[in-house]
């Protein structure tokens, strides 16, 4: 057991998987020698050789492709993007392809891949390396989007993506890539898919959030029970299909829901959230359903995106009108 | 200035539209049994072509993309391929199709709307048809990666449009498979037309086998109604990439004597008189009159031959026109290898639905 | 005046822009001598010539991109998929470019473009070509999402997306494309983007839906009617960015809310509204807010389409258990 | 077998790594202001770059992308543009955006993280810096179409990596520039890495001047060090296009000196005795070693320019260190050309929590 990164975390559990699964590849740009552009193969291609550590050619849509050819042949390819600003030219190959491949051919054919990016703002990168866009892929019929929000929970949902028989798109919070640390013993148990986690109990208001945003959930929550007022966070983890048995129960028992996500708000996987609330969870609720989210803008270059990106602020302020319900 | 590099684009033929060789026919054509299974598989993707036609017609079948004029391409591609091969057809290439083992019924129920035919009984690792242009290039390239990690003597064969090479998919696939030295056969079926828009409108290239220069792979052009010099050509090219040799693009020039599909009218946007010329140049015609004027065909055969093939297709469509229908709940059933259960409730609200 | 289907009307609409206006261009496949696959430009390159009218080599991506180049340039180009099955490729540049370019010079260059696109199942067409994406394109910054319901609609809102001077995703309900027929007059009058169209009025409970739901959702609203119970029927018409007044506003007064949508439920832009009503409609809610969608499935092949899409039986199921609240 | 096509790649170059001509000068290498332009500018890139650099080490830029070694291909490039072409640049050619008249202070905005960085002053149709790997070739034929239609004598000139030549965007443009004789010259500025991958990676192509040959343009090579050289051969394509003999594809042979970027270790993949060998060959030495030997420079030249240079980018650097950041509500000004209603909201909110 040691305290190791997100990002060191991913590492551990592409190495267990292809420990354990010699059909296991990666492919991606700079994933070999040079280790990714965040380290999260260093040393693999030295472990598991070039056949296994695969750079490819700049084409994003060329190896999200290739990886639905070797997904079909029996492989379990994992493909990195560098940012998710470049997972675009591989929604062709997702939409038409990776997510209907087992149902087109009534399960003669799969596609067992894991789609991997680095997502988010917050790290002053250039222009069209902080976006949030997991909503787009929250849609896609036949796929599941993962996104982890601690070194363990990455280990333990990277292990069950590179496992599970359908494609996976697994986006990593880079915000928090380095900090903080977790202890994570390397003992190949992967974690549940499709559950959500709860991080924090609390009876008076439910905060349902993923990714980098849970620190900022996390920290509101303390601010809060400071002062006697106990938030429940909840870490949607995977955002395809959602649980929201979990979030319905939690929201049921404490009546005030605020949904916080990085990406733009207009159509984020929040407003699902959301929806399912309004539906089935209804007669419960105290007060609106707030969402703190992205501006429906484009994501700003470096030097404004804090301004974009929820802070503890704001997801207070909404706290506490959420709360102000009688 | 020095010359830096210099490439040069072939072109083969056996047979000319009058069906007399022009050269030596390659080794395999001295087998009779050989020419006639390639006739043979000619003609019964034409009889089936004409049944999925009509049953369109009479409004029992979906849209069907006929592969009139064109049967030498796909024939020839797969009496070149070995069993153990995988092979990634477009959405014209059911004569390879069958001749891989995929059945008659299998297209139909594909083309009626039956996900059903996309789960072939024969040949279980080829690919299903391919609709969104050149996106299965890349699957290709996939596909023979998998044969090269596992040291396997397969080849991916994958079959496209001249429309298809002006995705970048299809660049993109050839030049990985071209980084990699890979096991895979890429064919264009050129057959100038993307629906409504002739293949000079495409790419000012003057071949599309030098689409395979950019990749830094062999490319070659083939006659496309001439199944020997089809069948030989990409022979070659798939045995050489079977040991190692790397990929190559093989063009196969043929001509669309149909409608793009059966929800075109082709009329509209080319001449009668174009397609009249081209009639003179179709691949079966061709290979008949070989046959018989080498003595290995008469009548007789011929009238037997399309008995047979007419008996075939009507027994397949018989059999489509049986079949049922998926029920509902199907569309849940290899969504995932196991339902989330997140969707259960969804699945049930369908079957309520259906059986209320 | 004439009755006209929504397909003359897209072609009305077309020709309408090009006779004022130089600067639009078309370009798709097919869409010169062939007049389109649905003949949606039928005529017009004999009217404005190959130069306006072009057939474009087979690459959605390219000429997605060619559009925000000509766009730049000043020009108003119309591009045309020949089904939204295809669209995904363009993804990249609608994202990474035409959505952007305005915002990231800071009004120097602009993406004055209109990307058209039949959408949608019931015609039995091919695999790949019936289904509903639009959620993906409302979640993108910088562009609108518009989906006409009508042939007056059509035409009035496509006239109104040219004119924008900014990119447009133009979605085209094909199985409403030559039924019903409405009477238009070729009057050049635009009709109002960022607007809901109030199809019917009604005190008990409101009906949200857009593109060729309509159909279903009226007769829905006809059935009850004879029940005496007056829906009021929304088309929502902009899906990005969204009315949310005038739902509202409806929601306020009826109380309850039925949102129906081809696309796959979950993430769907049924979501968002939803959404928008449980946070600032939630005080008027009497009833959970219920959507009937498309599952989230894959989109069936022909013979299961109809089991997949919305049905008027599926609305009225929903709606009758929205007014069962008290 | 008969021959379809053939096709030859030429490689051009001037001066060679010691600063001695191979061949007899173009033209204008004759008029000494027009080299010593091309010399100053390739200067006044390796000293801008050095201070971007050294502001990024020290916190006040964001990563940067830095030219060193490459500097004769943007600078080569843009000296053979008119004022009225359109420049597409990848994110390695401020050499080039700087000869066209963009401000130092506005590439140091973008990299600093200020959209105002892209506003340009100067050259008002010039496209931004572009990120995504290629994306920006389809625009580049976008606006040759614009010239086209306009019957304008006007140029678009697209530049990028080695790397983006395995994007299918690129190819995909290229292919539509050749079908309508665009006026579009693109040039790879291949400086043989893409990040980690070498160039020998991205393809089995012998060259990558004969990607051209798959969109039916013509290729060619170009010594990519030698400013003389990529002058003269960019400018023939780009007068050549402007007169309606179409596009063309010039690949520039170069190798990058630097990190990828400022977020780069090269030293974690390739060797330093590659980059030593390549110190050899790097442009700035060379064309000053034919000035000298030609009498047209001399050491107070030198040192009159550097200084220059040196105070010119200080300037530049303190005027970027002093830029307010735009506003947090900048976000949503040109977001639209006007902001939709069901925004307004959002910006108040942004307002208020900016201003509390
Ligand atoms: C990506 C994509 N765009 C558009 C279409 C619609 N479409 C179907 S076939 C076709 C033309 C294909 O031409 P080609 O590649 O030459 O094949 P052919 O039909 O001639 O066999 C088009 C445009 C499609 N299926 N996929
Ligand atoms: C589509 C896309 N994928 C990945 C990246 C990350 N990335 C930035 S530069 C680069 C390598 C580019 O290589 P090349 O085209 O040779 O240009 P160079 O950096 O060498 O100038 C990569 C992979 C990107 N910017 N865009
Ligand atoms: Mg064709
Ligand atoms: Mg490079």
């Amino acid at each position: 057991m040691s305290e190791i990164t997100l990002v060191e975390a991913v590492r551990l559990a592409l190495a267990r998987a292809m420990e354990e699964d010699d059909t296991v590849l990666l492919l991606g740009e700079d994933i070999g020698v040079d280790g990714g552009v965040f380290r999260a193969t260093d040393g693999l291609i030295k472990r598991f050789g070039a056949d296994r550590v695969m750079d490819t050619p700049l084409s994003e849509s060329l190896f999200t492709g290739l990886a639905v050819g070797l997904g079909a042949q029996g492989f379990r390819p994992v493909v990195e993007y560098q940012f998710m600003g470049f997972i675009y030219p591989a929604i062709d190959q997702i939409v038409n392809h990776a997510g209907r491949l087992r149902n087109r051919t009534r399960g003669r054919l799969s596609c067992p891949m894991v789609i991997r990016a680095p997502y988010g703002g917050g790290i002053r990168a250039p222009e069209h390396h902080s976006e949030s866009m997991e909503a787009l892929f929250a849609h896609i019929p036949g796929i599941r989007v993962i996104i982890p929000s601690s070194p363990a929970r990455a280990y333990g949902l990277l292990l069950a993506a590179i496992r599970d028989p359908d494609p996976v798109v697994f986006l990593e919070p880079k915000r928090i890539y380095r900090a903080p640390k977790e202890e994570i013993a390397d003992d190949g148990v992967s974690a549940p898919l499709d559950h959500c986690f709860m991080l924090r109990e609390g009876r008076d208001v439910t905060l349902v959030t993923w990714g980098a945003m849970i620190v900022e959930a996390l920290a509101a929550a303390e601010t809060l029970a400071a002062e006697g007022v106990e938030a429940e966070v909840i870490d949607v983890a995977t955002l395809k299909p959602l649980d929201m048995e979990t979030i319905l129960s939690s929201v049921g028992r404490t009546g005030r829901c605020v949904i916080v996500h990085e990406a733009p708000l207009s159509g984020g996987v929040g407003a699902e959230i959301a929806a399912g609330l309004a539906d089935r969870g209804l007669v419960n609720l105290l007060a609106p359903i707030r969402r703190v989210a992205g501006y429906d803008t484009v994501m700003p270059l470096s030097r404004l995106e804090s301004s974009y990106m929820p802070t503890e602020e704001r997801i207070l302020r909404t706290m506490r009108e959420v709360l102000a319900y009688a | 200035m020095t010359q830096a590099a210099s490439f040069t684009i072939e072109r083969t033929q056996y047979l000319n539209a009058q069906g007399r060789p022009t050269q030596p026919l390659p080794a395999f054509a001295e087998d009779r049994d050989t020419l006639i299974d390639l006739y043979r598989a000619m003609v019964l993707t034409r009889t089936f072509d004409a049944k999925a036609v009509s049953l369109q017609r009479t409004g029992r079948l979906g849209t069907y993309a006929s592969s009139l004029g064109q049967e030498a391409v796909p024939v020839g591609v797969a009496a070149a391929m070995r069993a153990e091969d995988v092979f990634l057809p477009s959405f014209r290439e059911q004569g390879g199709q069958l001749l891989r083992g995929v059945r008659m019924v299998e297209i139909l129920l594909y083309w009626g709307g039956n996900e059903r035919g996309s789960d072939f009984i024969g040949p279980r690792e080829d690919f299903p048809i391919c609709v969104p242009v050149g996106t299965h290039a890349p699957h290709a390239v996939g596909v023979a990666r998998a044969f090269q990690l596992r040291r396997e003597a397969r080849v991916a064969v994958c079959v496209f449009g001249d429309g298809a090479t002006s995705r970048g998919d299809v660049y993109e696939a050839m030049n990985f498979a071209g980084v990699h030295r890979l096991p895979v056969v890429f064919v264009v079926n050129n057959n100038h037309w993307a629906i409504s828009v002739p293949r000079a409108r495409q790419t000012a290239a003057e071949t599309l086998a030098q689409k395979a220069i950019a990749a830094g792979i062999p490319g070659t052009q083939v006659d496309g109604n001439d199944a020997i010099a089809v069948r030989h050509v990409v022979g070659v090219a798939i045995e050489q990439a079977r040991v190692g040799k790397g990929p190559a693009l093989v063009e196969a020039l043929t001509y669309r004597l149909s409608d793009h599909t059966t929800a075109d009218d082709a009329s509209r946007y080319r001449d009668d008189a174009e397609v009249s010329a081209r009639w003179q140049e179709e691949p079966i015609a061709r290979l008949r009159q070989y046959l018989s004027d080498t003595g290995q065909w008469g009548k007789a055969d011929e009238e037997a031959l399309i008995g047979d093939c007419a008996s075939q297709v009507d027994a397949a469509a018989s059999e489509y026109l049986a079949a049922p229908a998926l029920p509902p709940t199907a569309m849940f059933d290899h969504l995932y290898a196991a339902l989330p259960s997140a969707l259960t409730e969804q699945r049930v609200e369908l079957e309520k639905a259906t059986n209320p």
